[in-house]
């Protein structure tokens, strides 16, 4: 059973990832990019990595998508139609990237591995976390604070971008260099 | 074998001390002192060659040799070179002659260049000159020599540009410094030649360029004789001026005419003379070079004597003269008979010293006009300057009692010995020597005055101080000649028989002597037929040169005008040829100098040096790093999805690597 | 007193560095007391030299020795020495020091501190360079001469200095990495950095062959030697006087001493496999330079040019191998520092007067500074090889020395060619001499011109002493010289002869019956 | 239904049948990245490039039957959360100054 689900949820979520890249509108490839999210937890069950497939959808999909779609909203439409880039700098690129897919699969496919059976508690978050706070302790708390500095500088920044309503004082002596940097500052 | 002895180092220091006295104080000292220290040291250096002459004397004929060794000079290796001076029989006589008649010209010179501005700077000149030259008479080995060689280029480049504010007087003077230093070039390679022959057989610490050394392993040289002996020549040719490095004689006329006496007349110009005769064992082993030699000398003897005959400047009409005179000397070497070279070197130098002194005397008297067209009829006014130029006129044209009779007819007489032709040719310049000199004496002194009257009535005879030497030079080119009277009119022939223990081992090699065994000695049947021979040589020789006196005197007081039809008939070309000194001078400047001048400067300095050199490679090189730099900058073009490509790309190696890398 | 006697070398070595320290405690602005400060070191420095002449006996051997290590990881130690080779060099150096100093005077007026410092760091490091027998301690001195002479051409030189600067560091700092690299592999080979290390050790013809190439050219750029040696005329002509001279007198020998130092001796077979095509240079050098040199505009550049044409000679007696022309070349290097120096410093004063370098700006100077005429004529006939004056003594004995070489095929064309160099040599110093001070003074500025001052007099009166000294009684410097450079020849003639592959050696031994 | 039980069991997937769905994820992801020209797309792109690498790491440790690649997936969870909280507060900053999301105006590290 479990090679039918892979393939099901892996060729949905290939599609799914091509569609999100394609679309011109934003908000649809951010859906599509939810839709591809959920398929790649499922596949995470199917490798019995419970813990990490609940966390895809909870963080991924649910917390960053969200986020992206809330910004996408807040920023508006983008009329802009995505025209296709011209055709050489199109095919360099994808024969770029086709040769880095063609590396690794040449990696990839140098032999094959089956999975061998797996204790009942792999994946489980007792597991993961026992290892989680015993090992990587010190890596966990450092999670901890570059969440806590990214959360401040979002914060920082966004509290500015409410602080430029109100005429501002540039700060004295600031250097008068070229005009852009000046308008950056007063930003 | 030889006398060591203090003397010879006094006579060659003492006029070095003149120079540096009047070199350094020459603006401070009136006139009088200045004088007084450059004729004092010369005098007191002429006297005490005087009696070294007579310490020479005193010692027997094969041992007359006089040795001073000063200092070692150059210690390197194989080659131990020394300071150090000798006077033997040979440098003796050149060592009276550069004293006695230098003597002459300084006492000279104080009337000559009376009130002139450098009046202290040319005698400190004149000393140093004197200083160089006896270093280069006396000088035990040719390297010594070498510096004395050199040491008298540069006084003439000195003197000759002596008047500097005339550009064209310092450009004669580079001239003749820059031909002498050609002619150095091959006497240095001679010197290396010879070197690198003895080097390694000479035993360790012999002085290898003494002439003494170099005489002893003669055998050693005989392989590289000709290559030496012609490069040695290449330099007399340069200091002697003799075809082709004689273009620079005439442009030194430039210079004060005591200078061109003393220099250009009498002592250096015959350094090339004496250079061979001292080389004589060297030159006696290669009858190639010798017979290059009297080639050369007969060849610059006539050719120089044609170029006289059109000059209308006083001096160059001497100058020329002089260079046909060497030629002589020349062709005197080449036929091996050295001793009558020098001995004609002596005669020369009174005579000729006389005629420019005389011509000295003559502008000095027509205030520096030394066109002989603006002169004429001078004898009523200068006197006894006529009648010294006279007798040197007689006594260079080779008329009996003079000097020049007894030196010129041996020199015939050897070349005849030699080779006929070569006799014809020296005979045939005697006849141009004697109707140059007629014409000179005939345009100067002779006819009608043409001078601008301004100058008429201030014409006068010279002071005392220039007449006297002329008088006692006069006398010389009288007496000057019986020293070496022949034996074939009864004389002693003095000076052969001085000059024979210094080129008596040429005979003892007998390759090319052709020494004559004088009738006294009762030589073989050959001398009984040369009295004959000499008889009528010398008879033939007299009446040529009294032909050519008369002839002389004949066109240009009778019939002036017969020099001008003489062109028309002969249409010009000839005259205008030898007028313009044959192009010479012109030619070398096209051949020489001027395509060096463009080779270095379009060529070297402009497209290798900036162009190849600097500016390809070395700009080249920085501009192709700057193009460089422009091309990579191009990369940085700000677009975020050109970075992410970039990120891509490499990505890419790192896969290929890793994948080239493990699947195998 | 005791403890200099003991560290003679190294108290002369540093000394000028005593003298830095106590400029830079000098207040601001005093440029008498900056000028006096690095006078008075620098004589103090010439009189210690002189106890190095006096204390020297003339043998091959290293004298005033003296070794303490110093990165004992590398072997790198601190050995200085010098022997007859280097001893004239450094002499060189501490003699023209205090003369230099002497005539910036009037000419550097601003900055001088710093000037002085830059030229008392330039003396320490050249006379290191001259004596230092560690590969690693020759390359530091080697390349501390860079910085202090790049400052003083780009500060104080003329109007395009800073091109002329940047080039001078690019071209030499060139050469000497590929020495660097050439040093490293010698370590790598020796596993140190000694001399005697290197030469102990028999490396194969063929790393020799890289090593000599690698070292030589950094040698022959700073020569320079022919296609080098563009660099050169844009230095001087940029350069202060003081510049200049040092430049000309000193630091063009540190190539040619490098040549006869390492790339001879530590690379024999090399050394005799490639004289004969730096020889070929050496006399395209003598004859180039002269030419170049006669077509000049700017005096300067004609006396640069000279100096081309000048070590030239010294190259071709480097590489005639026999004891007369390796002497010579040392000779010539001595007299070039006399006769060059002293022509710069003529230069420099004619410059500071009429402040133009051109040849068509003068004439007629000699009516109006007669002194200044008669020592720029001893300078012009010292440096044309004038026989009775130092120059000829040297070329003499290189043109010599290389006419009877072995080591060169056709020795005799070489010379011949060599010897023309002493015709051009009068050629364009003449005529330079000619239209500088005869002919007639019309052009205005330079009726007014004073003559040579005291000052000036007391800078060139014992340059121009020592010129007439080295040409008429060379013996001591030859006798001190004589025994060192036979030694190096010596062990290089034996070191080709041990190793020489078979074809070489029959070249060698049949060329020896030629001689005979 | 019982071919889909005869197929589940003689379709096994292996470890490689994962892999090459992350290397297929990661290339669209890289293709995204490039060619995309709306900053947020990008951003999304980059999300999805992340997600395959956590695909890969899940599919090791289960192949190795060691718990340190879920770890690993939590950290990377976590930086692709900052990195999407701060990236999108600069781009909502750029955006109020130059009210586009076009990647391309954003040259002003050219001048």
């Amino acid at each position: 059973m479990q090679g039918l689900f892979f393939y099901l949820f892996g060729t949905v979520a290939v599609i799914s990832a091509l569609l999100t890249i394609t679309r011109r509108d934003p908000v649809t490839s951010a859906f599509w990019l939810i839709f591809c999210f959920l398929n790649v937890a499922a596949l995470f069950a199917t490798l019995s990595a419970h813990l990490i497939a609940v966390l895809q959808i909870l963080i991924y999909a649910g917390a960053i998508m969200v986020f992206f779609l809330f910004v996408t909203m807040f920023l508006g439409k983008e009329k802009r139609s995505a025209e296709r880039p011209n055709p050489v700098v199109f095919g360099v690129g994808v024969l770029t990237v086709g040769a880095i897919a063609g590396g690794l699969m040449r990696l990839v496919r140098s032999g094959s591995h089956d999975f061998g059976e797996v204790g009942p508690e792999h994946g489980t978050i007792e597991a993961v976390s026992r290892l989680l706070l015993s090992n990587y302790l010190f890596a966990f708390e450092l999670t901890g604070l570059l969440l806590t500095v990214a959360m401040v500088g979002a914060v920082l920044l966004a509290r500015r971008e409410a602080k430029g309503a109100r005429a501002t004082r540039t700060p004295a002596g600031a250097p008068s260099g070229p005009a852009g940097v000046e308008e950056v500052a007063d930003a | 074998m030889h006398e060591s002895t203090e003397i010879l180092r006094w006579i060659v220091a003492l006029p070095l001390i003149g120079a540096a006295l009047n070199g350094f104080l020459n603006r401070r000292l009136p006139e009088a002192v200045v004088s007084a220290i450059g004729i004092g040291s010369v005098a007191v250096s002429f006297g005490l060659a005087l009696k070294a002459f007579f310490l020479l004397r005193a010692l027997p004929a094969e041992g007359r040799i006089l040795h001073d060794f000063v200092y070692q000079w150059i210690p390197v290796g194989d080659l131990q070179v020394d300071v150090g001076f000798t006077l033997d029989p040979l440098s003796g006589a050149m060592l009276l002659l550069v004293t006695g008649v230098g003597l002459l010209i300084h006492i000279y010179s104080s009337g000559y260049m009376h009130s002139d501005g450098g009046f202290g700077r040319y005698f400190a000149y004149l000393n140093l000159f004197v200083f160089s030259m006896l270093i280069l008479i006396t000088a035990d080995n040719l390297l010594l020599l070498f510096v004395g060689w050199e040491g008298v280029g540069l006084c003439s480049y000195l003197l000759i540009g002596f008047w500097f504010h005339e550009i064209a007087n310092s450009a004669a003077g580079k001239k003749a410094f820059i031909v002498n230093r050609i002619g150095d070039f091959g006497f240095l390679i001679g010197i290396f030649v010879i070197v690198r022959a003895l080097m390694g057989h000479v035993d360790e610490g012999a002085n290898i360029l003494a002439f003494s050394t170099m005489a002893e392993h003669a055998d050693l040289l005989a392989p590289v004789a000709t290559l030496a002996g012609l490069l040695l020549f290449v330099g007399a040719t340069g200091k002697s001026a003799q075809i082709p490095l004689f273009v620079w004689l005439p442009d030194a006329m430039a210079g004060p005419t005591p200078v061109s006496a003393l220099i250009h007349a009498a002592t250096m110009v015959t350094a090339g003379v004496y250079m061979m005769a001292r080389m004589s064992f060297l030159y006696d082993l290669t009858p190639v070079a010798l017979s290059v030699v009297a080639v050369v000398g007969a060849l610059t003897a006539l050719f120089a004597a044609t170029i006289g005959l059109a000059q209308t400047d006083i001096k160059k009409v001497l100058a020329y003269s002089t260079v046909s005179q060497l030629g002589y000397m020349f062709l005197a070497c080449g036929v091996g008979a050295y001793g009558v070279g020098i001995f004609h070197v002596l005669t020369h130098a009174f005579f000729k010293a006389l005629l420019f002194l005389g011509a000295g005397s003559v502008i000095h008297g027509m205030h520096h006009e030394q066109d002989m067209r603006q002169m004429g009829g001078l004898r009523k006014y200068m006197p006894l300057t006529f009648m010294t130029m006279m007798a040197a006129t007689l006594a260079i044209a080779g008329i009996f009692p003079f000097a020049g009779f007894f030196s010129k007819d041996e020199i015939l007489y050897k070349a005849w010995l030699q080779s006929p032709a070569l006799w014809l040719v020296g005979f045939l310049a005697a006849g141009l020597t004697a109707f140059y000199m007629a014409r000179l004496m005939a345009m100067t002194f002779f006819g009608e005055c043409r001078a601008p009257d301004e100058t008429k009535r201030h014409l006068h005879e010279s002071p005392w101080s220039m007449v006297g030497p002329l008088v006692v030079l006069g006398i010389l080119s009288l007496v000057g000649g019986w020293m070496g009277w022949p034996e074939f009119l009864g004389g002693s022939n003095a000076i052969h028989h001085w000059f024979a223990p210094v080129f008596e081992h040429g005979a003892a090699h007998g390759v090319a002597a052709t020494e004559v065994v004088h009738l006294v000695e009762g030589g073989a049947a050959e001398g009984g037929h040369s009295v004959a021979l000499e008889w009528t040589l010398a008879f033939l020789s007299l009446g040529w040169a009294a032909l050519g006196l008369f002839g002389g005197f004949f066109v240009y007081l009778k019939r002036p005008d017969l020099p001008g039809r003489a062109q028309q008939w002969v249409s010009g070309i000839p005259h205008r040829l030898i007028e313009n000194k044959y192009f010479v001078d012109e030619i070398y400047d096209a051949v020489i100098v001027w395509p060096i001048h463009r080779l270095s400067e379009t060529f070297l300095w402009r497209v290798v040096d900036a162009g190849i050199i600097d500016g390809l490679m070395v700009n080249g090189v920085g501009r192709f790093v700057g193009l460089v730099g422009q091309l990579l900058r191009l990369v940085q073009n700000g677009l975020l999805r050109w970075y992410a490509y970039s990120f891509a790309t490499g990505v890419l190696v790192i896969v290929i690597y890793v994948a080239r890398h493990y699947t195998g | 007193m005791s403890m200099i006697e003991s560290h003679l070398l190294s108290w002369v070595i540093f000394l000028p560095l005593i003298g830095v320290g106590l400029l830079l405690l000098l207040p601001r602005r005093n440029d008498r007391m900056a000028r006096n400060i690095a006078f008075v070191i620098l004589v103090l420095d010439f009189l210690l030299s002189l106890k190095l002449v006096i204390g020297f006996e003339p043998t091959a051997a290293l004298q005033f020795v003296e070794r303490k290590t110093w990165v004992a990881t590398y072997g790198i130690d601190y050995h200085v020495a010098i022997d007859g080779i280097s001893l004239w060099l450094v002499m060189l150096t501490t003699f023209l020091g205090p003369l230099i100093v002497l005539s910036t005077w009037s000419a550097v007026t601003e900055r001088v501190r710093e000037f002085m410092i830059f030229f008392l760091v330039l003396q320490t490091a050249m006379m290191g360079t001259f004596c230092a027998q560690d590969l690693v301690l020759f390359y530091i001195f080697w390349e501390s001469v860079l910085l202090p002479m790049a400052l003083m051409i780009g500060i104080w030189g003329g109007a395009r200095r800073i091109y002329a600067s940047v080039k001078f560091v690019l071209y030499t700092m060139v050469g000497s990495v590929l020495m660097l690299g050439a040093i490293f592999y010698l370590y790598h080979q020796t596993g140190g950095f000694s001399l005697a290390g290197v030469r102990a050790v028999n490396l194969s013809p063929l790393q020799q062959a890289w090593l000599f190439g690698a070292f030589t050219v950094a040698f022959a750029v700073k020569v320079p030697l022919f296609p080098v040696h563009t660099w050169l005329p844009d230095a001087h002509v940029e350069a202060p006087t003081a510049g200049s001279v040092v430049l000309a007198g000193v630091m063009l020998k540190m190539g040619t001493y490098g040549l006869i130092r390492f790339s001879i001796p530590l690379f024999p077979l090399a050394a005799a496999k490639y004289a004969p095509w730096l020889a070929v240079l050496a006399v395209i050098g003598i004859v180039y330079g002269a030419l170049v040199a006669m077509v000049q505009r700017d005096v300067k550049k004609l006396v640069a040019y000279s100096s081309v044409s000048h070590l030239g000679f010294v190259v071709l007696g480097l590489f005639a191998m026999t004891s007369e022309s390796v002497v010579g070349a040392m000779y010539v290097m001595l007299a070039h520092g006399l006769a060059t120096g002293a022509l710069f410093l003529l230069v420099g004063v004619i410059y500071e007067r009429r402040h133009t370098r051109a040849i068509k700006d003068f004439g007629g100077l000699a009516h109006v500074m007669p002194l200044f005429t008669v020592a720029f004529m001893i300078a012009t006939l010292a440096s044309v090889g004038l026989p009775g004056m130092s120059g000829f003594i040297g070329e003499f004995l290189v043109l010599l020395g290389s006419f009877k070489s072995s080591s060169l095929p056709a020795a005799r064309i070489f010379a011949a060619v060599g010897a023309t160099g002493v015709i051009l040599g009068a050629v364009y110093m003449l005529w330079m001499v000619q239209r500088v001070f005869f002919g007639r003074c019309d052009n205005p500025d330079n009726q007014g011109l004073r003559d040579l001052n005291l000052r000036e007099i007391c800078v060139l009166v014992p340059l121009m002493i020592l010129m007439f000294v080295m040409g008429v009684f060379p013996k001591p410097w030859i006798s001190t010289m004589q025994p060192s450079v036979d030694a190096l020849l010596e062990r290089h003639v034996e070191r080709v002869e041990a190793h020489v592959a078979p074809d070489l050696r029959t070249v060698w031994l049949s060329r020896e019956e030629e001689q005979r | 239904m019982p071919d889909l039980q005869s197929l589940g069991d003689n379709l096994q997937v292996g470890l490689e049948h994962y892999l090459t769905l992350s290397v297929m994820l990661f290339s669209i992801g890289t293709l995204g990245v490039i060619f995309r020209r709306n900053v947020l797309v990008m951003f999304m792109s980059v999300e999805l490039m992340l997600t395959s690498v956590n695909i890969s790491l899940v599919a090791f440790s289960r192949y190795l039957d060691d718990l340190n690649g879920h770890v690993l997936v939590l950290f990377v969870l976590a930086v692709a959360a900052a990195e999407a909280g701060v990236g999108l507060a600069i781009l909502v900053e750029i955006f109020k100054k130059r009210d586009t999301v076009d990647v391309d105006e954003f040259r002003q590290l050219m001048e």
